[in-house]
């Protein structure tokens, strides 16, 4: 039990890899013992995270915000450590992620070849996902970003669709080339304070005044590259308009679960990193180019909706949905990145309301896209088209499927008791008074989020039922529907009583940065 | 009593003979045999000094009975996998002359 | 058991019912329609019960029935959520209580209970009839009964808890979840028979425009909590200095204070709610609904909820305003938009054919009325006929359905393909069925404010006389004029659907629907007359003070400043007297002997009459101005040019040009200088390796006896130098 | 002291008293006293085996419904006699092409091997051999010895059935000194002590009593040890005419027959040894003799056990020995170690019936669930004669031929 | 020079001839036996070292189990009684040279060491505590980390033999 209470987060972050290293020694023909095994390793780290979320103390004091706290020597040599720790705002990360690993697990039994390199690349993933969750350290951070990228880009390129290779290529090289300057960056600051460790850095790099090494540029200047940097690694993560176009692809050749954890987790990473990083460290320049970010966030909000408005492609429309919903997370970031050093109290409170919207509706985004991505995976599984021109009044025929579908849609349009709701009004409430303009922008993309929902839920479920369905078509199985049933159940009770988790949120950012 | 000389010497002569053997013989078991003879020349050394330094201690030591315990085992693993290779190269080969192994030779 | 915890009580059996029946008792028929009657039964009564204690509390709007508790923790404070019930909601309560219940009963006999399945039902489509065999053994046509009954009785049963959570909440943020909930039932049962494309179009359209309004309204919450720090109705509303201070920040659009920003912004969403003008154009469609649906959404209390939603908010709205003083903006835009929506929607109900479709416009325009009256701060007129309408208008709904169900009897029995909403194709069913037509009769009547006896007479007249004495004169006679169209165009529709002969076979054939109906028609009724005795005017002449007006004291009691007493002229009064009789005796002149199913309007209206019918072409104009732009951005603007061209072909751009890089850097650098460094050392190693070769005979043995040789060697050199010395 | 009490002690004490009064030292009086008990011990197993062979034909002779022998004698009991006779003034015929060292080696290894075995178990509380601290081990060891023996006539006596009885009695052997060891671990960990006195010395009440699954794997391996029936497969007459010692004859003959009487007999000692608690029983501490004696009565029963076992027990087939050796007692045993080992220390603190009834519970458990799994693997019904899956025995599933395998 | 030098000589010139047979004897099988016998010697030496545990352990494994193997897999491998050819390869002198050098460079190394005359007493009761032996095993302070180590060589060695003596139907010369 000691052990447990001093290795927690080692324990959650390495379970899946340790589980995948065994199933690396079982013969690739048990295909039960795959999905099995590699869904009981999931559910290990999930249980790990409640007893995480049970012991964390939700009123932690301004001085050491996070918990659990792990330190151990690791490149003693550029005084990178082994530093992992989380907060209000990354336990709720971690648990989006524990939760929807299993369900994405549960999701793939319908994954028929190459299963054990898939689901061990699926545990795999899990551990990079986590890592960046819960690293202090810029380095381990880093290295955690990059393990995350490689099993998506073997899982897209393995089991995508028929454009796959296109897809999966596009995904790397866009994260890899934003995490480059990333890179550069990090090795800046951790050479110019001497450490990479998260907690020293923030003290120290935003007041800095010399770099150890003389580069004969100014240090605003530098901080400013490094800041963008920053800004367009994550951008092209969360993904923030014009750094999207990547994100349609991948999750439309993505398999299913694969989409379910790059909407519900991987874009969550880029909106962590600007919560985490940019904001605490960069604040100045955070707050002199937060227009610039708001901007772009209304574009995403905006364009992004319109996008999916043009899609027939149901996955893309979803695909496009996320880089809509996305745009809220970013477009709350940049007002309180705007706010920042300010004292006066309602100011504080839009703040803190922005961001802890930010935060939630990470979150809530997890559940509803994952839950929606889901969705289009089983009605691909039984029509094999992904085409809505060639669905229509399939309610009538799977009559639960279509409850569940418009439940899910729902709380993704954001339908007050559900949800999304909750977080876009925070997030919304949060901007006004900083960005009275790009809030009410965003409407607009609200308003088209209504029309593109609707636009699907029409087109699968409405109208006159294709013949060319009747009787081919099983209505969803008890297998998915108890992927469902978290997810919903969930977004339901955060729709009625967001309390539970919103309360941790707040005390997290109310002494972000 | 008797001095540690001879059962050094002893043992040095036994795994001379043992040498001799690994170097000289034809025949793969025999040249494991020899082997055996060699790692028992070690034993005795080791339980000898064990003797030895067990009364300069006054109590038994348990480093040196250790050792002798894992020449045993490895005598045992070494003689259980060497024989298997030379029962299935026979099988192939007719032979377990080493020198008429050659399928390797360039 | 308190107040509080009743209130608290009242939305709960409707919701309850909602997740039993789509969980458990879908497959079961009669348990469903059971748990939701008795879900809205329990609500009805919990109602009632507030409803009276409410009355006998003194000081209701001060002090209100409340109650709250912390929901949305926002860092240090946090959003308090909670019940209240003041007059306002009480008498909201009142009358939506009532017409659910009604119109839960009568959906069980509107969906054909108990009738057998039929062959041909299908899913999301209306049920076509079943085929039995009668006492004598012949295939006869029945109604059958709905295919995807337990799934309507869900869904209203959902919409109830809304409405309710709407009615009772004591926040801005509550009432907005209750009413995006409504939003969404609406939605759904407009679309309840989704495979028809018609009604799959409705619904989206119904969604969408009142989504238009909800974001503006949520824009305004935003604001307005960002401003006050609270959604509270009694610390922003029942808060003078509060307003104040809204009234006198200056907003940073068109130099409109705060309070008229917000108020407009909350009042847009009312307009999209409420079907006013610009956004009216989804409450036609949504008549594709099952008619209990038109009914209950569409009349008695969606709608109504935009209009409970802008009377709620009127002190905000009208803040700096008394009675005799300049209006102000919000209330400007109002008085404007409700009385040009009330003249415009009746014009078109005027055209119409469909006896659902006339009922719809007219309920446009009543809301126009409502709104109208808010415009001239005849507040507890709009509450009065809020409620008067909410009855009457539900009643003429309920009753258009019976004369639908008994078209459908009659064509199930002629098997004559008539349409069974056409007004065209009916006539003389008075004798058929009786109670229909008298209930009918008396909606109708209270529609277009027969004087005296039907409720609507008040209520209008309230209006004519608020609208009169705040000396809107522009408004005054829009209303009044819009009052006339509302009685012929009443005149109308009794007398082509009641009067005269059958002008088709199925009509001869119509039949009195059965009790489940004809019940709530009955008691609707008497609500239609009864409702209107308890808001008469102390001042008018005769009557006034028989009753006391205390309707007007209960709601009035809301507003905080004194009921400024002007002097009662009689022109109002008069004129709504022309107006309702004028218009009626109208009505039936032009329509009393119609023989063949023509509009006699076509004639003499000519051109006129088509653009009516066509509802001035605003359906096209919105099509050819927002959507087809819209879709254009969306699909070319957005998806084509800027994602797949620009952005995409940047990113291709640097693709190809490192491919470029890479391939010139191989041919330059790669073969010639590196590959060549390695295929030498390679050949250099290998001549080496060759010489060595020789010395690997494979001979274990061998190779032992040179190291052991060696080793030897060595221990002999150590030996002799080393080690003796 | 007294004579009746402990007469063997008594007589030794009584020799080497002798010896002192001659005036050799304690040290060469000790040697000498070890030189003759060795050989009287020798001499009197000789002896000892011809009532053995007696005891076993009769025995067997019920068992199959005859009289067995009984013409010489009181009920036969000197048939042996004769037969020793006949055997000794037989003609030593010694094959061409024998290994002379090997081929005569190997008749007294067989014997002595089992002969040692004798030296380290405690007849009674005062009477015994040596007390080494491993003895234990040792028996296992001297066991290595037999199987030498049997090794060295089977290569010795250039004869092809006699090898292949040989590498029969091998592989068998081998195999079965793994469960054998590792279910006499048990009484040794409850004992806490290797040596045989000492383990006899702890059992209160019967390691029987307490490990009743050990004992019973050590039963059967020990039986295996001895290669007799059902194991016999190293002289199965049937099969290889008569195994290893098919080219011996008259006296060399005699020795391995002897050494194979011997051998059972040890074996059910050894069994009493380490299981039924020796020469155990009610006043043996004070009265070893009597110790003696039950020790001699429990190791007949023992013996009878083990004959009965012979005589009603077809031979198995050679896979099906080496089945039920790696596939049941092996893993049985190490499940007994691991339960026995855990339930004891689990139960160290508390009373002793408390401890010695869970252990038994364990024990039984774990025999139930081995029946119940075995049962599963086996076939019940027999397949009919000339149906296909009779079993064939095909050289390479009897034995691995020399150059066998694919000609390079 | 007493009793149990005595002992000693005789067995240690018993275990060095048989050795020497080992290696010189043309009879693959006799070399066997041959090396049977040396290892009893070393076992009674073990003995002599009052190491009786080790002394019955070297019986059991090298006697009972090794030597065993042995003359199996050789009655296995070679064509029973018929070899009868020198053992050792042409050029044996060079081996047995070094061997011998090899002893004398040993010896003289050796004897440069002080206490190489020391004698070997008595040791007092209980000489080996096998107990602490034992114990030494499988404390994660001593040596359990080897021990175990150990048994999975064992396992492996166990694993690997199967393996490759298994009979392989599909094989092909």
């Amino acid at each position: 039990m000691d052990f447990i209470e001093k290795h927690l987060l080692t324990l959650i972050l390495f379970a899946p890899t340790v589980a995948a290293l065994i199933l690396l020694f079982v013969p690739g023909k048990y295909v039960k013992a795959f999905r099995w095994g590699a869904l009981a390793a999931s559910i290990i780290p999930f249980a790990l995270t409640l007893v995480a979320w049970a012991r964390f103390n939700p009123d932690p004091n301004p001085a050491a915000p996070f918990q659990f706290v792990e330190q151990a020597a690791w490149y003693a040599a550029i005084n990178a450590s082994y530093h992992l720790g989380i907060d209000g705002i990354s336990l709720p990360m971690v648990l989006l992620t524990t939760l929807l690993t299993p369900l994405a697990l549960l999701a793939s039994f319908s994954i028929k070849e190459r299963v054990k390199p898939y689901m061990i690349l699926f545990l795999l993933l899990e551990t990079g996902m986590l890592g960046v969750f819960m690293s202090l350290d810029l380095m381990l951070f880093f290295v955690f970003w990059e393990v995350g990228l490689v099993p998506m880009y073997f899982l897209i390129a393995q089991w995508g669709g028929s454009n796959r290779n296109y897809a999966a290529l596009k995904f790397v090289l866009y994260t890899m080339g934003g995490s480059l300057g990333l890179l550069l960056a990090i090795q800046l600051m951790g050479v110019a304070v001497g450490s990479f460790d998260l907690v020293t850095l923030t003290e120290k790099w935003p007041t800095i005044q010399s770099l150890a090494v003389p580069i004969g540029i100014p240090i605003e200047t530098v901080k400013t590259i490094a800041f963008w940097a920053f800004v367009i690694a994550f951008a092209i993560k969360v993904p923030v308009w014009p750094f999207h176009t990547w994100l349609p692809d991948a999750h439309t050749e993505a398999p299913t679960a694969g989409s379910m954890i790059l909407a519900g987790v991987l874009l969550k990473l880029g909106a962590y990193g600007f919560l985490r990083l940019v904001l605490p460290l960069f604040p100045v320049e955070a707050q002199r180019f937060a227009w610039v970010l708001a901007a772009l966030a209304v574009a995403a909000i905006i364009f992004g909706a319109l996008g999916a408005l043009a899609q027939n492609d149901f996955k893309r429309l979803v695909a496009y949905s996320s880089i809509n919903h996305m745009g809220f997370v970013v477009l709350a970031v940049a007002a309180a990145a705007y706010t920042w050093n300010t004292t006066a109290a309602n100011t504080l409170l839009d703040k803190n309301l922005a961001l802890s919207g930010a935060v939630l509706q990470m979150f809530n985004h997890g559940l509803s896209a994952a839950g929606m991505f889901f969705l289009v995976g089983v009605i691909y599984e039984r029509t094999h088209t992904r085409d809505l021109k060639e669905m229509g009044g399939l309610y009538a025929i799977l009559p639960v499927y279509g409850t569940v579908l418009i439940f899910t849609a729902m709380a993704s349009l954001g339908l007050p008791g559900l949800g999304g709701f909750v977080s876009e009004f925070l997030v919304v409430r949060g901007v006004w008074p900083i960005f009275t303009a790009a809030a009410a922008l965003s409407m607009i993309g609200l308003f088209f989020t209504g029309a593109y929902i609707l636009k699907a839920l029409k087109l699968v479920l409405h109208g006159p039922l294709n013949t060319r369905w009747e009787g081919h078509l099983t209505d969803i199985s008890a297998r998915e529907l108890v992927v469902m049933a978290p997810l919903m159940v969930l977004i339901l009770l955060i729709g009625v009583w967001p309390a539970w988790l919103l309360d941790m949120i707040n005390r997290a950012v109310a002494f972000l940065f | 009593m008797i001095p540690l000389s001879w059962y050094l010497i002893a043992a040095a002569a036994l795994f001379c003979i043992g040498l001799f053997g690994v170097l000289s013989r034809k025949n793969a078991v025999s040249i494991l045999m020899s082997i055996e003879l060699m790692l028992n020349a070690v034993n005795i050394n080791l339980v000898a000094f064990w003797h030895y330094h067990s009364q300069i201690q006054g109590v038994s030591q348990v480093a040196p009975q250790v050792f002798v315990a894992m020449v045993f085992i490895i005598a045992a693993a070494e003689v259980a996998v060497g024989l298997a290779l030379i029962i299935s190269a026979y099988k192939r080969r007719e032979t377990s002359v080493v020198d008429e192994m050659t399928l390797l030779k360039g | 058991m308190t107040s509080e915890t009743l209130v608290w009580l009242i939305p709960l059996p409707p919701l309850l019912a909602f997740f039993l029946i789509v969980v458990f008792t879908n497959r079961n028929k009669a348990l469903s329609h059971w748990l939701a009657l008795i879900a809205a039964g329990l609500s009805w009564a919990i109602s009632m019960v507030i409803f009276g204690r409410a009355v006998r509390t003194e000081g209701l709007a001060e002090h209100p029935i409340a109650q709250a508790i912390p929901w949305l923790p926002t860092g240090t404070t946090s959003l308090n959520i909670g019940i209240q019930i003041d007059p306002l909601s009480a008498v909201t309560l009142f009358f939506v209580a009532i017409t659910v219940l009604m119109i839960f009963i009568y959906s069980t006999g509107y969906h054909n209970y108990g009738q057998p399945a039929g062959q041909h039902d299908h899913k999301g489509l209306p049920p076509e009839g079943a085929e039995v065999e009668d006492a004598k053994g012949k295939l006869v046509k029945v109604p059958s009964i709905e295919p995807m009954y337990s799934r309507f009785f869900a869904l209203i049963s959902l919409f109830a808890f809304a409405m309710f959570l709407l009615v009772v909440t004591d926040n801005l943020l509550t009432l907005y979840v209750g009413w995006e909930i409504m939003g969404l039932c609406s939605y759904l049962l407009i679309g309840f028979w989704y495979a028809k494309e018609s009604a799959r179009k409705a619904m989206i359209k119904a969604f969408l425009t009142t989504r238009v309004g909800d974001v503006f309204m949520l824009l305004g919450l935003a604001a307005l909590y960002t401003l006050t720090g609270t959604l509270n109705y009694q610390e922003i509303l029942g808060n003078p200095d509060v307003l104040g201070q809204l009234a006198g920040a200056l907003s940073p659009v068109l130099g409109l204070s705060w309070a008229a920003l917000i108020g407009i912004l909350i009042f847009i969403g009312t307009v999209g709610k409420s079907a006013q003008f610009p956004l009216h154009i989804w409450l036609p469609d949504a008549m594709e609904g099952p008619t209990p649906v038109s009914a209950m959404i569409h009349a008695a209390t969606m709608v109504s909820a935009g209009v409970y939603l802008a009377i709620r908010f009127f002190p905000l709205l009208s803040v700096g305003w008394e009675p005799g003083a300049a209006l102000t903006t919000p209330m400007m835009v109002m008085g404007v938009i409700g009385s040009f929506t009330a003249l415009f929607a009746a014009t078109i109900a005027v055209a119409q054919n469909d006896v659902k479709r006339v009922l719809a416009f007219s309920t446009i325009s009543q809301l126009g009325y409502m709104i109208a009256a808010l415009g001239v701060g005849a507040y507890a007129a709009a509450a009065f006929h809020l409620v008067t309408h909410a009855f009457f208008k539900a009643l003429l709904f309920l009753g258009s359905g019976s004369i639908i169900h008994g078209m459908e009897h009659g064509i199930f029995h002629t098997h004559e393909h008539v349409d069974p909403q056409n007004m065209l194709n009916m006539g003389g069913l008075r004798k058929k069925m009786p109670i229909t037509f008298w209930t009918f009769l008396i909606g109708g009547l209270a529609l277009s404010g027969f004087p005296l006896i039907t409720a609507g007479f008040w209520s209008k007249d309230e209006i004519l006389s608020g609208a009169f004495k705040g000396g809107q004169m522009g408004v005054f006679i829009t209303l009044a004029l819009a009052a006339l169209l509302t009685a012929f165009y009443t005149a109308r529709q009794i007398t082509l659907t009641f009067l005269g002969k059958p002008r088709s076979k199925a009509a001869e054939h119509a039949h009195e629907s059965k009790w489940t109906m004809t019940a709530p028609l009955a008691i609707l009724s008497v609500f239609a007359i009864g409702a209107g005795w308890a808001g008469i005017p102390e001042d008018f002449p005769g009557l006034g003070g028989l009753l006391p007006n205390w309707f007007e004291e209960f709601v009035g009691s809301m507003l905080h400043f004194e009921h400024a007493e002007a002097v009662h002229s009689l022109v109002p009064l008069i004129t709504s007297l022309v107006v309702a009789l004028g218009g009626l005796a109208l009505g039936w002149v032009v329509y009393r002997g119609l023989q063949r199913p023509v509009d006699p309007l076509e004639k003499s209206l000519g051109g006129l009459h088509t653009v009516l019918k066509n509802k001035y072409y605003i359906d096209e104009f919105y099509q050819a101005a927002f959507i087809r732009p819209a879709n254009w951005v969306a699909n070319v603007f957005t998806y084509k040019i800027l994602d797949q061209t620009v952005i995409d072909g940047i990113l291709h751009g640097i693709a190809r040009f490192g491919v470029w890089l890479g391939k010139g850097l191989r041919n330059v650098i790669d073969l010639p200088v590196v590959n060549g460094a390695g295929d030498n050392a390679a050949r250099g190693t290998r001549g080496v390796g060759m010489y060595l070769r020789s010395q690997q005979s494979g001979r274990i043995q061998q190779y032992m006896v040179i190291a052991i040789s060696l080793l030897v060697l060595a221990g002999l050199v150590i030996y002799f130098t080393v080690g003796m010395s | 002291m007294s004579f009746w009490r402990d007469p063997i002690v008594f007589l030794i004490n009584w020799a080497k008293g002798l010896l002192d009064g001659i005036g050799w030292g304690p040290g060469w009086a000790t040697t000498v006293g070890f030189v003759i008990g060795a050989f009287v011990l020798a001499a009197g197993a000789m002896f000892f085996v011809v009532f053995l062979i007696w005891y076993e034909r009769k025995l067997i002779g019920r068992f199959q419904d005859r009289f067995g022998p009984n013409r010489l004698g009181p009920f036969g009991l000197f048939q042996p006699l004769a037969d020793m006779l006949k055997i000794f003034t037989k003609e030593l015929i010694t094959p061409v092409g024998v290994d002379w060292v090997a081929y005569n080696l190997a008749p007294v290894l067989s014997v002595s091997a089992v002969l040692m075995m004798w030296a380290v178990t405690p007849f009674s509380k005062t009477f015994f051999g040596v007390n080494i601290s491993v003895g234990i081990l040792f028996l296992i060891a001297i066991g290595g010895l037999g199987e030498l023996g049997i090794l060295l006539a089977g290569w010795g006596s250039n004869n092809k059935y006699a090898l292949v009885g040989a590498l029969r009695a091998i592989a068998q052997l081998i195999s079965y000194e793994v469960p054998f060891v590792l279910s006499a671990l048990v009484p040794v960990m409850l004992s806490g002590s290797m040596s045989l006195v000492d383990i006899v010395e702890a059992q209160q009440p019967w390691y029987i009593v307490v490990a009743p699954a050990a004992a019973f794997i050590f039963f059967i391996a020990s039986v295996a040890e001895t290669g007799r029936a059902p194991f016999d497969l190293a002289e199965a007459e049937s099969e290889i005419v008569a195994g290893y010692n098919v080219e011996y004859s008259g006296l060399k003959f005699g020795m391995f027959f002897v050494g194979e009487f011997l051998h059972a007999f040890t074996a059910s000692f050894i069994f009493v040894t380490v299981f039924l608690g020796g020469w155990r029983g009610p006043f043996a501490d004070e009265i070893p003799v009597l110790g003696l004696a039950y020790f001699f009565i429990k190791t007949f029963i023992v013996y009878f056990a083990l004959i009965l076992f012979r005589g009603t027990n077809p031979r198995f087939r050679i896979d099906q020995m080496m089945d039920l050796n790696w596939k049941v007692l092996t893993p049985l045993a190490l499940v007994v170690i691991m339960a026995v080992a855990l339930v004891n220390s689990l139960f160290a603190s508390s009373a002793d019936w408390l401890r010695i009834s869970a252990l038994l519970a364990v024990n039984l458990v774990i025999v139930f669930a081995a029946e119940r799994l075995v049962r599963r693997g086996v076939k019940t019904t027999r397949p009919e004669v000339g149906s296909r899956q009779r079993p064939v025995a095909s050289p390479d599933n009897v034995f691995i031929q020399p150059g066998s395998g694919v000609k390079g | 020079m007493s009793g149990l030098q005595v002992v000693f000589l005789i067995v240690a010139i018993v275990t060095l001839f048989s050795g020497l047979m080992v290696v010189a004897s043309r009879k693959m099988m006799h070399s066997a036996l041959w090396l049977i016998l040396s290892l009893l010697g070393v076992a009674i030496l073990f003995g002599t070292l009052q190491a009786g545990f080790f002394a019955i352990v070297q019986i059991l494994v090298y006697i009972g189990a090794i030597s065993i193997l042995i003359i199996f897999t050789l009655m296995l491998t070679r064509r029973v009684m018929d070899d009868d050819h020198p053992g050792v390869i042409k050029g044996w002198w060079l081996p047995a040279l070094m061997a011998v050098i090899l002893f004398g460079l040993l010896a003289g190394f050796m004897a440069t060491w002080d206490n190489f005359q020391a004698m070997l007493n008595e040791l007092p009761a209980n000489p080996e505590n096998l107990a602490g032996f034992g114990a030494a095993l499988v404390d994660p302070a001593g040596y359990v980390i080897p021990f175990e180590v150990a048994s999975v060589l064992l396992l492996a060695a166990l694993v690997g033999a199967i393996y490759i003596a298994a009979e392989r139907k599909e094989k092909a010369g």
